[in-house]
């Protein structure tokens, strides 16, 4: 039986490894997705990816790179961290010069680690853990760190909406929410607010009753002006559901995390519910080349883009090709080593800054949103740029 | 002490879902000592009936818009086929097999489910809004309810009532406790088998859709895998309670219940995020103490 | 082919050598004489499940090397009183005593490990597991090597006849061979006392002579006391020397075979509840 | 044949077989060469280690133990604090104890330290409680998982909570899995003819007779459940180093299925059907997964539709279950073929070595 099964297992993976093809012309430059197109992560990975693909659209539109035409290839990352190695394998193998990995940093880093190995620039697609930065050389991430979040909530809750005392919900399932919860907890007492209580849920908890309990508590001993939520949907979405069939009608603060619409159906009614993105899906945006990027996905593929995660890696790609075309080469150290330059560096969506330790973005313009009646409005702009500390960031000596 | 009141309250009401889950779970322990990994999701079935099958990132309803005197009918129908379906295509066949056997297939029926949904579905949560107006609160001196909790607790011993009954004095009922109580002398007497067991999955799936409803109403959200926790802590109070017991079950149901609202209420912050270790460490406790459950059944007790 | 093999008058090989001389290398945990301090007894005690009382205040002595039945309607508490022999039931009231040893609070391995060993009503064959397995595991349970225990368990196996089932895997076992491995299994390693759970169920009259036979025989051959828990009368009528009748709970006589058929009280917790076999 | 090499051949045979066929494997994917194959069969390699260790415990006691996972999450861990880079645990994991924290320790120091404090964790929880039977016992294994699981996400100081851990240093490819795997099954088989694993057989067919038998139940499935948690702890650790990335959740309830259910497809009652188990299961994954993406049959492309991996699997673990209940081998045993052997050796007057074929009915 074993050695039938050993006979089989070998004849049918021989079969498989068959299949494989390698080809790269040379005139082509090669953009590799080790991205998840199918699991749960697909929420997260899908945007970015289409919205990759509009750049490399408008950038061939130009006449290439280089001269030569951008070209993407595609390998299906499956939500799990091991199939993410093997679909940068996959990519590698067509070639691919740039890597991109999954949007979370968990789920992304085999792929990256692995794209690295190989000697290529090597991106998560929109993640926001600070530690993205950091994981190499070679690797970059798109978005901004998590922290700064929090920290535009901060700044706006207590400079605009006069808010001086906050009650801090960390649904402290995973390290998203963490970061931007930290950002908050640093930046609010240093303004002067007062963070008067806190407590945690986890997102797939059934229910945040005693949790909510604690909120009214709070609410009767202490004036409350405001509860900062640092969570996602689904849990964020059934935690606020909770929160306003309680009765509590306190402005809750959030995160880019709970942008989108496809959510609010599960909080009818909602109001007083403040997110920063930065970039509003909501159709109006400030930034008239943000709003020709969106024509432009929804004209490439017929739907809106479902929440602002989409559009970072555009900006992203921009630094690269203004690298690439600098450096004269696709290689990757010369590349890497002009972005390492790249400082205020202008992209569509603002500025942006690298350095050899910093492959994250420090600080970027947030818009705030204040979401009512179904649908989001842009109602201000943040753009903090004080430094974060390394104790805020990485979270430690609490 | 406000407070410590409304922790009660919050307690009764988690815990009736939980005892509801554990009922259906309990049921067809009860008869073919199957742990059915996949009731959470015939609760996610239950859920994703109310929505029109699409993968759009905004839901729309379907049944869920109907008139409540159709739509929870239309609820239940869809659950218990799927309950049935289930059992005459995977469990069935399998009536013989050992536990674990039983185990894995119920894990396989539910890892089927969970990605079908997926598929037809979408990977995004998706937000929908059932039955709001039980979110409002009631006033009770200086206690607010919210009238959802009320009406689980009040669905919960209805349920739990009508399920008596409906064993205690229905042929079928009759049969399936016969069942319970010794399966193999049950035969002999003349039960049928295929058909008591089939009351059984149907009753459960029933239980399944009146979890799905009030949870969803509670949540507003729904996800491929929204049923597992619900499983896991319905299978853990089903144990605790005592197995094959459905007394067992609702009692379980109600100690998960207090035991993850009253950690959650009285932990010092520093530990709070430990609360499910806490919990689980006092079912470990519970077990250690009562081994055969807080009701012990004659059917499991270990004969020498 | 009978059940047990008849044994010749000198006993058999091997088995009962070491049976009447237990104190070897490898020695029991405790040491057992053959004088009256070595009995094993059941002092005063009392059972209650509950509110329902399975044994009340019952007193039983069993001496090596003789044979005792243990007789009484069903539900008179027979299987209960054997639970309280063997570790598996814990006496709410009175103690047992082994060898002048308080042995009440001991686990069912303390009591196998010191030479009480027990058959079941139902077989309870570990299934899925060869013959030779089945009567090893309590050679390995008392600590015998791995070859020692083998070498054990073919010479019990030998001795009942049934050393060419060895292989067989035991949830396959014809139902008489199921009870000759249970017996085989119970008298491995030279136990001081084995207590038979209704040994002759479900035999037809052939069959239970030769159990008979086979019974008889264990005190001499193997050196030990029995507990026969029966319901067959001519099976405990024939083996038994002193018998002792349960009713409810309670002790309602004790005698010699001929005493206990004439008993008035016996005849009536028959008559109360049923014909006896 | 006599009893003493009998029994060395039986004892020796079932793990030479199977090391035999995985070694096969290994060298035939050398051969072909591809990298992605590679990562495959590495992983299912690490994984046949967990579901091998699964089985001592579960397939020897009959208890179904949802917790074994939870060693492996011990071991990952383990690793990750013996051969992380100090200056980042100085930042992020300020709770290790100065050993830890401020040293790396080279192979094999790290799976040691995994193993052992794995088996240490399981002696401590299994004598609390393996006196619990059946469901009881398998609720309180769950409950294992979830403790740990929820300790290790919010330790912060201890395991850096949520928040992953990386660059934990690779160690070697397939081959370094092969050796694991094949440890793990000599381990097994080892375990399996001992006195331990016959009197722990004996409780899973019946704890009231076993106890009748002299054996203390407690004591054999303690024995197991350590020595299945030090190997576990050990594929965890080599888990962590092939993955080089760590999050508590990798060791949660999808794992704790996946291999369980590996272990039943397979066959619960044999080390066979715990190494046919993971391969078939990694085998149908790994083809659904393929025709997912695509094969090319005659110029044409075939792909099956997004998901239809996930349903498939699901479908083929209920119809293997279906179809064969006990498993795919059925509690069968490789086992020598040791008439052949007897007729050889009579036949050259000489102990006989090798031979092919013969499958037949084991413990």
């Amino acid at each position: 039986m074993g050695r039938k099964t050993a006979l089989l297992a070998f004849s049918v993976l021989g079969a498989i490894a068959a299949n494989w093809n390698s080809a790269r012309a040379a005139d082509e430059i090669v953009i590799g997705f080790a991205t998840s197109t199918s699991g749960f992560m697909v929420p997260y990975d899908d945007n970015p990816t289409k919205m990759a693909q509009i750049f490399i659209d408008d950038i061939n539109a130009k006449g290439g790179l280089l001269g030569k035409k951008l070209k993407a290839v595609f390998a299906d990352a499956k939500s799990d961290r091991v199939e993410g190695v093997k679909a940068a394998q996959e990519v590698l193998r067509q070639g691919a010069d740039l890597v991109f990995g999954s949007c979370d940093y968990d789920y992304g880093s085999p792929a990256v680690f692995e794209a690295q190995k190989a000697g290529k620039i090597a991106v998560y697609i929109c993640a926001e853990d600070p530690k993205a930065g950091i994981a190499g050389p070679n690797a970059f991430t798109t978005s901004a760190v998590a922290q700064a979040q929090g920290i535009a909530m901060a700044d706006w809750a207590y400079d605009k909406k006069n808010i001086r005392s906050a009650y801090v919900l960390l649904d402290d399932f995973d390290e998203y929410n963490k970061s931007v919860c930290a950002g908050f907890d640093w930046k609010f007492p240093k303004k002067g607010g007062e963070i008067v209580g806190r407590d945690t849920f986890k997102n797939g908890d059934a229910s945040i009753a005693s949790q909510v309990t604690r909120i009214r508590e709070a609410a009767a001993a202490k004036k409350i002006d405001a509860i900062m939520m640092c969570s996602f949907p689904p849990g964020g979405a059934s935690a606020l559901r909770q929160i306003r069939a309680a009765g509590v009608d306190l402005p809750v603060l959030s995160d880019s995390a709970m942008d989108g619409t496809y959510w609010l159906n599960s909080v009818p009614g909602l109001t007083e519910f403040y997110i920063p993105v930065a970039v509003s899906i909501f159709g109006d945006d400030p930034r008239k080349e943000v709003a020709a990027l969106m024509e432009r996905y929804k004209a490439k593929f017929n739907s809106t883009p479902t929440t602002n995660y989409g559009f970072p890696v555009y900006a992203f790609l921009e630094l690269w090709a203004k690298a690439v075309t600098k450096a004269g080469t696709i290689d990757a150290a010369k590349v890497v080593a002009v972005m390492n330059t790249f400082k205020d560096e202008p992209t569509t969506l603002g500025p942006r800054t690298f350095a050899p330790n910093q492959h994250i973005q420090m600080t970027v313009p947030l818009l705030i949103v204040r979401v009512s009646n179904g649908t989001g409005k842009v109602i201000d702009q943040v753009y903090d740029k004080e430094p974060i500390s390394r104790e805020v960031l990485y979270r430690t000596g609490k | 002490m406000i407070g410590f009141v409304q922790n009660i309250v919050d307690a009764l009401s988690l815990g009736s879902i939980y005892a509801l889950a554990a009922l259906g779970i309990g049921l067809l322990f009860g008869i073919l000592r199957l742990i059915n990994f996949a009731h959470g999701d015939f609760i996610t079935i239950g859920a994703f009936a109310l929505i029109v099958p699409s993968r759009n990132e905004t839901a729309v309803m379907g049944i869920g818009s109907l008139p409540f005197i159709i739509m929870v009918p239309a609820v239940c129908a869809i659950v218990v086929i799927a309950a049935l379906m289930s059992d005459r295509l995977v469990f069935r066949p399998l009536r013989r097999a050992s536990s674990p056997t039983l185990m894995v297939a119920s894990f396989s029926v539910g890892y089927l489910i969970q990605n079908s949904i997926l598929v037809i579905f979408g990977a995004r949560p998706k937000g929908i809004d059932l039955w709001s107006a039980l979110g409002k609160q009631i006033a009770v001196g200086p206690l607010r309810v919210p009238q959802l909790e009320l009406v689980t607790i009040g669905v919960t011993l209805l349920l739990m009532l009508a399920l008596s009954a409906f064993l205690k004095k229905t042929p079928y009922g009759m049969q399936i406790r016969a069942a319970a109580e010794d399966f193999q002398m049950a035969r002999y007497l003349g039960v049928k088998a295929n058909s008591a067991i089939g009351v059984a999955f149907a009753l459960s799936g029933i239980l399944a859709a009146a979890v799905s409803l009030l949870y969803i109403s509670q949540t507003g959200t729904l996800t491929n895998v929204l049923g597992v926790p619900l499983m896991l802590y319905a299978f853990i109070a089903t144990v605790i309670g005592g197995m094959g017991s459905l007394v067992g079950a609702v009692v379980g149901g109600f100690t998960v219940g207090f035991l993850a609202v009253m950690l959650q209420a009285y932990l010092p912050d520093d530990l709070r995020s430990f609360r499910d270790a806490f919990v689980f460490g006092a079912v470990v406790l519970v077990l250690l103490v009562r081994p055969a459950g807080i009701i012990p059944t004659r059917a499991l007790a270990q004969r020498v | 082919m009978g059940l047990l093999p008849k044994l010749d008058s000198s006993g058999s090989v091997g088995v009962a050598v070491a049976a009447r001389a237990p104190n070897t290398a490898d020695s029991d945990p405790i040491p057992v004489m053959e004088s009256e301090a070595a009995d094993l007894v059941a002092d005063d005690i009392t059972v209650a499940f509950g509110g329902l009382v399975a044994i009340d205040n019952v007193t039983l002595r069993i001496m090596r090397r003789e044979i005792l039945g243990l007789i009484g309607p069903n539900g008179a508490g027979k299987t209960t009183l054997v639970n309280c022999l063997t570790g598996f039931q814990r006496p709410n009231k009175g103690e047992i005593r082994l060898g002048g040893q308080i042995a009440s609070a001991w686990s069912p391995q303390h009591f196998r490990k010191a030479g009480i060993s027990r058959t079941f009503q139902a077989g309870r064959l570990f299934r899925d597991m060869t013959v030779l397995e089945n009567v090893e595991v309590t050679a390995a349970g008392v600590g015998r090597l791995r070859q020692a225990s083998r070498r054990m368990a073919l010479e019990i196996l030998d001795h009942f006849g049934i050393a060419d089932k060895a292989q067989t895997i035991a949830g396959t076992l014809a139902y008489t061979d199921e009870r000759r491995v249970g017996i085989a299994r119970a008298l491995v390693v030279a136990p001081a006392f084995v207590l038979l759970d209704e040994p002759a169920a479900g035999m037809t009259n052939a069959e239970c002579d030769d159990l008979m036979t086979a019974i008889s025989g264990i005190p001499d051959d193997f050196g030990c006391g029995v507990l026969i828990v029966e319901h067959n009368m001519r099976v405990v009528m024939g083996v038994c020397r002193r018998i002792h009748v349960l009713d409810s709970g309670r002790t309602i006589a004790e005698g010699t075979p001929s005493e206990i058929q004439t008993n008035r009280a016996v005849i009536d917790a028959y008559l109360g509840t049923g014909t006896p076999r | 044949m006599t009893e003493t090499p009998r029994r060395l051949i039986e004892s020796v045979w079932l793990p030479a077989c199977l090391s035999l066929a995985l070694a096969i494997c290994v060298v035939g994917v050398q051969l072909v060469g591809s990298e992605s194959l590679r990562v495959t069969l590495t992983e299912m390699l690490i994984r046949l280690s967990i579901v091998v260790g699964i089985y001592i415990f579960i397939g020897n006691s009959g208890i179904i133990s949802f917790g074994q996972i939870g060693f492996m999450c011990i071991g990952a861990y383990a690793t990750a604090w013996a051969t992380c880079d100090p200056t980042w645990k100085q930042i992020m994991l300020q709770g290790l104890p100065d050993f830890l924290r401020e040293h790396t320790y080279p192979f094999p120091i790290p799976i040691a330290l995994a193993s052992s404090l794995s088996a240490a964790v399981a002696f401590l929880f299994g004598y609390t409680v393996l006196r619990l039977s059946g469901i009881g016992a398998s609720i309180a294994t769950f409950a294992f998982l979830v403790v740990v699981n929820n300790v290790y996400s919010n330790w912060t100081s201890v395991t850096g909570a949520t928040s992953s851990i990386v660059g934990i240093p690779s160690l070697g490819g397939p081959w370094a899995a092969l050796a694991f795997s094949c440890l793990a099954i000599v381990v097994a088989s080892v375990f399996q003819h001992s006195h331990f694993g016959l009197m722990l057989r004996a409780s899973r067919d019946d704890e009231i007779a076993a106890k009748a038998s002299a054996v203390d139940v407690l004591k054999v499935r303690l024995v197991a459940f350590v020595f299945s948690a030090f190997l576990i702890g050990a594929g965890g650790s080599l888990y962590a180093q092939f993955l080089g990335i760590l999050t508590p959740d990798m060791f949660y309830m999808s794992l704790t299925f996946i291999t369980l259910a590996m272990l039943v497809v397979g066959g619960i009652g044999s080390l066979t059907g715990a190494v046919a188990g993971t391969v078939v299961v990694t085998l149908i994954i790994e083809s659904l997964r393929a025709l997912e993406n695509g094969i090319f049959l005659a110029g044409e492309k075939f792909a099956l539709p997004q998901g239809s991996q996930e349903i498939g699997l699901g479908i083929a673990m209920a119809l293997i279950l279906i179809f064969r209940p006990q498993g795919l081998v059925g509690g069968f045993e490789l086992s020598p073929p040791l008439r052949l052997l007897e007729r050889l050796r009579l036949r050259l007057g000489a102990p006989a070595q090798q031979s092919h074929d013969l499958v037949s009915r084991g413990d």
